[in-house]
């Protein structure tokens, strides 16, 4: 009973075709050197790599759960080159590649689905926030630290600062996130939302979350939306960077919609046959991020098959790395889940590690797991 | 008929919306995909999108629409996909579900199921593995339950469905999978009433959905040193059925109480506090808590030692039985 | 820090000017009796004497609070009028002209705020939901209850239903109102959003909400919104009929944003010389919703001098009833406490009431309260 | 210096802001209205807008974006304006403020402080006299206190602010208006050691809070009659200073907990469970609970019914003492 949003006429920004064309926008436009170009290409292979490297390793029961960006590489990339370093991100779950933008080790995403960890990097040292499961809560993370920016007075000119909050549509229903656009618009804080829009929550397709474009929600609380072709690299480097620089500059938030596709499963866990056509990802693929890249770039002559199989080379020498840190990723020490939960420990935990510990310490060959 | 505890809960599910038109779900991902658990598999084709429906992702969404149909006279059963992501629906299930009730003086009643997968061992990642009973014991208008095999299962989703109090139907993640006969046709026990479901005498080891098993097993391993332990199937954690509790630890003397949760304020806490005042005089060692610690629910590859295990079960009974 | 709305270039739907001139709008009009119009004035001048009477009662220590609504009876009264018989309304705890319009006595919501109940009317028997305090809460509630009419196939004509949720201006910020505002779009649920934005939630004002006019939220959610005069009872009335129409027929939600002004305090805790200038409540005096009725059943000729005093004395009347009902009216039996907290009662709250009672009892001459 | 409850707040919180430009106050009618109950009185005046944030209605809102001013280095102190109505914020509070620190193992430090008036007493509508304490004891991460008078108010506030722990600050709202000195030259306790308020030795009354003063009024009642009980003022809810408890009641032998929260698993519960366990045999009488009932928070008209008060305090301690 829901009521479909009419795409139709809802208007894109696109740089690239999805047969590689380079065409030009009115308002936004980007000039990158021959270099930077296939600096993007090389940055769409290698984390699409990473993800094919995760899944593989999940599949043979290395990870726990692997949730996968397949088809949001230049969503992804695109945004992420789009922060400065002085930028702070606020990712969801899926964003391995705003990760690798931000010079997180992609080893480290795997601990985390691996169950290793919670996190596994320093959010103050990549400026780049742990991973957030819990569904839209970071968008209200990043609303106050660019709230702290403002306070800072690091706002206001192009060596400014901005935070950028990542959500996905199914997180457009939450009311964390509409409140993270209240107060963004009161206090006109200097922040990027952006929402891949990859057409599914799990099982639920965007037209329940919303009838009309998600970009439009922006403008019913006082500040501008835009969608972007979230299969162009160009044009989501582009369309975001104008919103850094507008946040940045001191003009307030932004609301990007990245129209895009998950080709993947939500999760390793899940099984979209059950809820989607085949012929809907068929359609998706011949606008495959990747391959509108390569296309770009041959058709421009940037790039020559000896470049291609660099990077190939180099994705290969990356998922070699990945898979043998993976394997060889030590488990946490048992007694280590007391010890950060405070900034000042408590006696009742210095207790229960005491507990654990000796209790630990009674089995002779080590304590015998699985026997519940 | 074997069924797994999900399957059981399934034909549950089914069995309660073909008595009552007015019974409806709602959740995220509940139709075609039929939950990430399967446990409303199937539904959607049968009873149709407008019985069973596919939401919006915002828990207090869920709750709070689902308080409007009780208003309207229909009986919403809502999942929330995992134990760590009900809490955005807190506000509304402590401050209007539970209190509606009483707030009406009766005229309004909230026959609103909230079914809840919960708890850890299945190695998965934050949020997803977490133990929340204790807050809903807790808040008063609220019942709580949580059956710990198939055959519970199956009838027990049934009878909260049936209640005209909202219910918290906590499901036993790592149980899902578990395959025991159900006789469909049986007559099932009182939803409020606790079952004994391993006699015994030296000691009561009181338990509720996954621990349960834990338990079974502990005490199985116990027999065999020749300690005979009773175990306690909670099923209702509020109202607790302390007739049942009393009666079976009178009778051990001893008790030891497990849980996944934290310890601090758990439900042990509780069982602790009543067993030692209203068997004050019978008891011949303090209640015992096994029990998660008082931590955020650790990355997986350290679960196995955050969980209660038969090790544990049995380190805490040669506690209590040396008192 | 916050960006003022730009009111200024903001349609404003009104049928009656501040001067009690009828005006004519193209979208939204109204043809009434005699006898209504006279009643509608007769609605509003009750509805303020009901508060007048109440924060009387409330400065002689006989309840512990009164929210009042006046300035807001125009708002309150129109739209209070529009909703048919079959209609659900989800109040706030400030809709007095509401409840009135719905025949709840005003005598049980002085029992709410004396603290004898919680409620005290059958919300079923009212179609009225009980008073709710924790913001924003009930237009889920509403929002679900108007999905149960799609589910009853009760929309779809002009005998369909349709429910309406009241909230305030800084209810807006609330996660559960956006989400309410998801749902019902996402069903197209036949539901009225009223907002009456008095300016103030409490010491706030409404520029902190919103930056933009709250009426155009809606547009963020795919459906309409409409600023209406929230002092002009007609217009109120109009644009309220109108809405409930479109939803009672299938046509989905719609916002309203009623423009008034909270003559008042917060409520009676409340000390607004602390926030806000005195000048702004002169401004908003000379648009008083009352006042303007009158002009206009003067100048059209509907009423004479007579028919004005005996309304007064009808007031007169309601206000000592209320008066007597609220002195007289008796505290609940302690025990009672116990009672419907479930529909069917546990054993615990048995013995919890069985305790306090033989407590209770064990008292000669009653209990000494208020020794702690 | 003599200051109520309120006042004292108000100064301590104007200490913590001179002292540390990074302690920003954010909140619902905290600037110019001073908060309902004036506890930010003349704050925003004197420390401008920028650290005195008259924030949007939303409580989700105000710790979700005080969590990311953390993350920025800032040291947000959110008030809610009444207990009833930090619900919206439970997910942000559970899920993210209690669990960054451990998550990030370490690498982020949340220290926010959340002010709660709470309890009741006050002649309130619904939703204004709730006592939500042990939902947040019972969070791993987070830590709880509570002051029962100005001296404590005062320095426990900052204290509270200058943890690098998120703080759960609960502020018994009836006592706002209770006057004492306040030396603010004196050398605070820490803000994790309970108190004994009242030394004796016939039996320790456990309190915090709004329930201390009664206590206190018991003790003295309780004199009158030759009885000489112990008052230990707990201030710390989580983590419990458990040596203190113990070491009080191990002199006393008998217990009785007050507080106004309902009593299924509050905090009565854990004490009593912990008691009875670590002084197992040194005990008496068992851990009685004086409490609120498992009920909603019933119309204030018959609040005073509700309120543990001085008689059933007496009442319960001539329980104790006659086992
Ligand atoms: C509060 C909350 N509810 C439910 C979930 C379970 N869940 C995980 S991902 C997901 C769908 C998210 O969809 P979307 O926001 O579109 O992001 P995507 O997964 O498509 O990247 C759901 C329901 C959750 N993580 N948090
Ligand atoms: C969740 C919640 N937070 C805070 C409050 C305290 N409070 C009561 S009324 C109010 C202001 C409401 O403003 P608005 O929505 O504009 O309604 P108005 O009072 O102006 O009618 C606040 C903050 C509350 N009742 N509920
Ligand atoms: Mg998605
Ligand atoms: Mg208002």
């Amino acid at each position: 009973m829901t009521v479909a949003p009419t795409e139709a006429s809802t208007p894109l920004v696109q740089l690239l075709t999805p047969e590689g064309e380079r065409v030009h926008h009115a308002e936004y436009d980007v000039e990158l050197s021959d270099e930077e170009y296939r600096s993007f290409y090389r940055d769409l292979v290698l984390v699409r790599r990473i993800d094919v490297e995760a899944t593989a390793l999940q599949r043979q029961g290395e990870l726990g759960l692997w949730a996968s960006l397949l088809g949001q590489e230049a969503a992804q990339v695109g945004s992420g080159r789009a922060l400065r370093p002085q930028d702070f991100a606020f990712p969801t779950y899926r964003e391995h590649g705003v990760a690798w933008c931000k010079g997180v080790d992609p080893l480290t995403l795997l601990g985390l689905f691996r169950g290793a960890s919670n996190g596994g990097w320093d959010p103050q040292e990549k400026r780049f926030n742990l991973y957030t499961i819990v569904i839209g809560s970071q968008t209200l993370h990043a609303t106050g630290y660019a709230m702290g920016i403002q306070k800072d007075g690091a706002v206001g000119d192009t060596e400014g600062e901005a935070a950028i909050a990542y959500f996905g549509d199914g997180a457009s229903s939450q009311g964390d996130v509409n409140e993270a656009f209240v107060w963004s618009a009161a206090y006109n804080a200097p922040i990027v939302f952006f929402c891949q829009n990859n057409q599914w929550g799990i099982s639920t397709p965007t037209s329940t979350q919303s009838r009309i474009p998600l970009y439009k929600r922006a403008e019913g609380f006082g500040f501008p939306g835009v969608r972007v072709d979230g299969n162009d690299v160009l044009a989501s480097y582009a369309v975001t960077r104008a919103a850094l620089d507008a946040a940045r500059t001191g003009q307030g938030p932004t609301l990007i919609e990245a129209f895009t596709y998950r080709m993947g499963a939500h999760t390793t866990s899940d099984d979209p046959t059950r809820y989607r056509l085949s012929s809907d990802l068929e359609a998706w693929k011949l606008k495959d991020p990747i391959e509108r890249m390569r296309s770009f770039l041959f058709k421009q002559q940037l790039a020559d098959p000896t470049f291609i199989e660099s990077v190939e080379a180099d994705a290969d020498a990356l998922a070699a790395r990945i898979r043998k840190g993976c394997l060889e990723m030590p488990d946490p020490d048992p007694l280590s889940m007391f010890d950060d939960v405070y900034a000042e420990q408590t006696p009742l935990l210095e207790e229960q590690r005491e507990e654990l510990g000796s209790y630990l310490a009674g089995f002779v060959g080590g304590h015998s797991t699985g026997g519940h | 008929m074997q069924l797994t505890l999900a399957k059981a809960l399934n034909e549950g599910l089914r069995a309660a919306m073909e008595k009552d038109p007015r019974v409806v779900l709602m959740g995220e991902d509940i139709g075609k995909l039929g939950g990430v658990f399967r446990v409303t598999d199937g539904l959607q084709k049968d009873f149709g999108e407008d019985r069973v429906i596919d939401t919006p992702l915002a828990e207090s969404g869920i709750i709070g629409t689902a308080i409007g149909l009780a208003i309207r006279g229909y009986r919403p059963i809502c999942e929330i996909q995992f134990d760590g992501f009900v809490y955005p629906a807190y506000d509304q299930i402590v401050s209007q579900l539970a209190k509606m009730h009483a707030r009406s003086k009766g005229s309004v009643a909230m026959p609103v199921v909230i079914r809840i997968p919960y708890g850890g061992g299945i190695g998965a990642v934050e949020h997803h593995s977490e133990s929340p009973e204790a807050y809903f014991v807790h808040t008063a208008g609220l019942k709580v339950v949580s059956p710990s095999n198939p055959a519970d299962a199956y009838f027990m989703i049934q009878q909260a469905i049936a209640s005209n109090d909202p219910v918290i139907f906590f499901e036993p993640k790592r149980r899902y999978w578990e395959k025991a006969e159900v006789d469909t046709e049986a007559t099932p026990d009182s939803l409020w009433r606790s079952r004994i479901v391993r006699p015994g005498t030296a000691l009561t080891l009181l338990a509720y959905g996954p621990m349960v098993r834990t338990c079974l097993d502990a005490a199985a391993a116990a027999e065999e040193e020749g300690r005979q332990l009773e175990v306690v199937d909670l099923r209702t954690l509020s109202p607790l059925d302390f007739e049942t509790i009393r009666e079976s630890v009178r009778r051990t003397r001893r008790a030891v109480v497990v849980h996944e949760a934290p310890r601090s304020i758990g439900l042990g806490a509780e069982l602790a506090a009543r067993l030692s005042e209203e068997l004050y005089y019978e008891m011949e060692a303090p209640v015992l808590r096994v029990t998660g610690f008082d931590i955020p629910y650790p990355p997986s590859r350290v679960e196995e030692e955050y969980l209660p295990d038969l090790d544990r079960v049995l380190h805490a009974v040669d506690r209590s039985l040396a008192y």
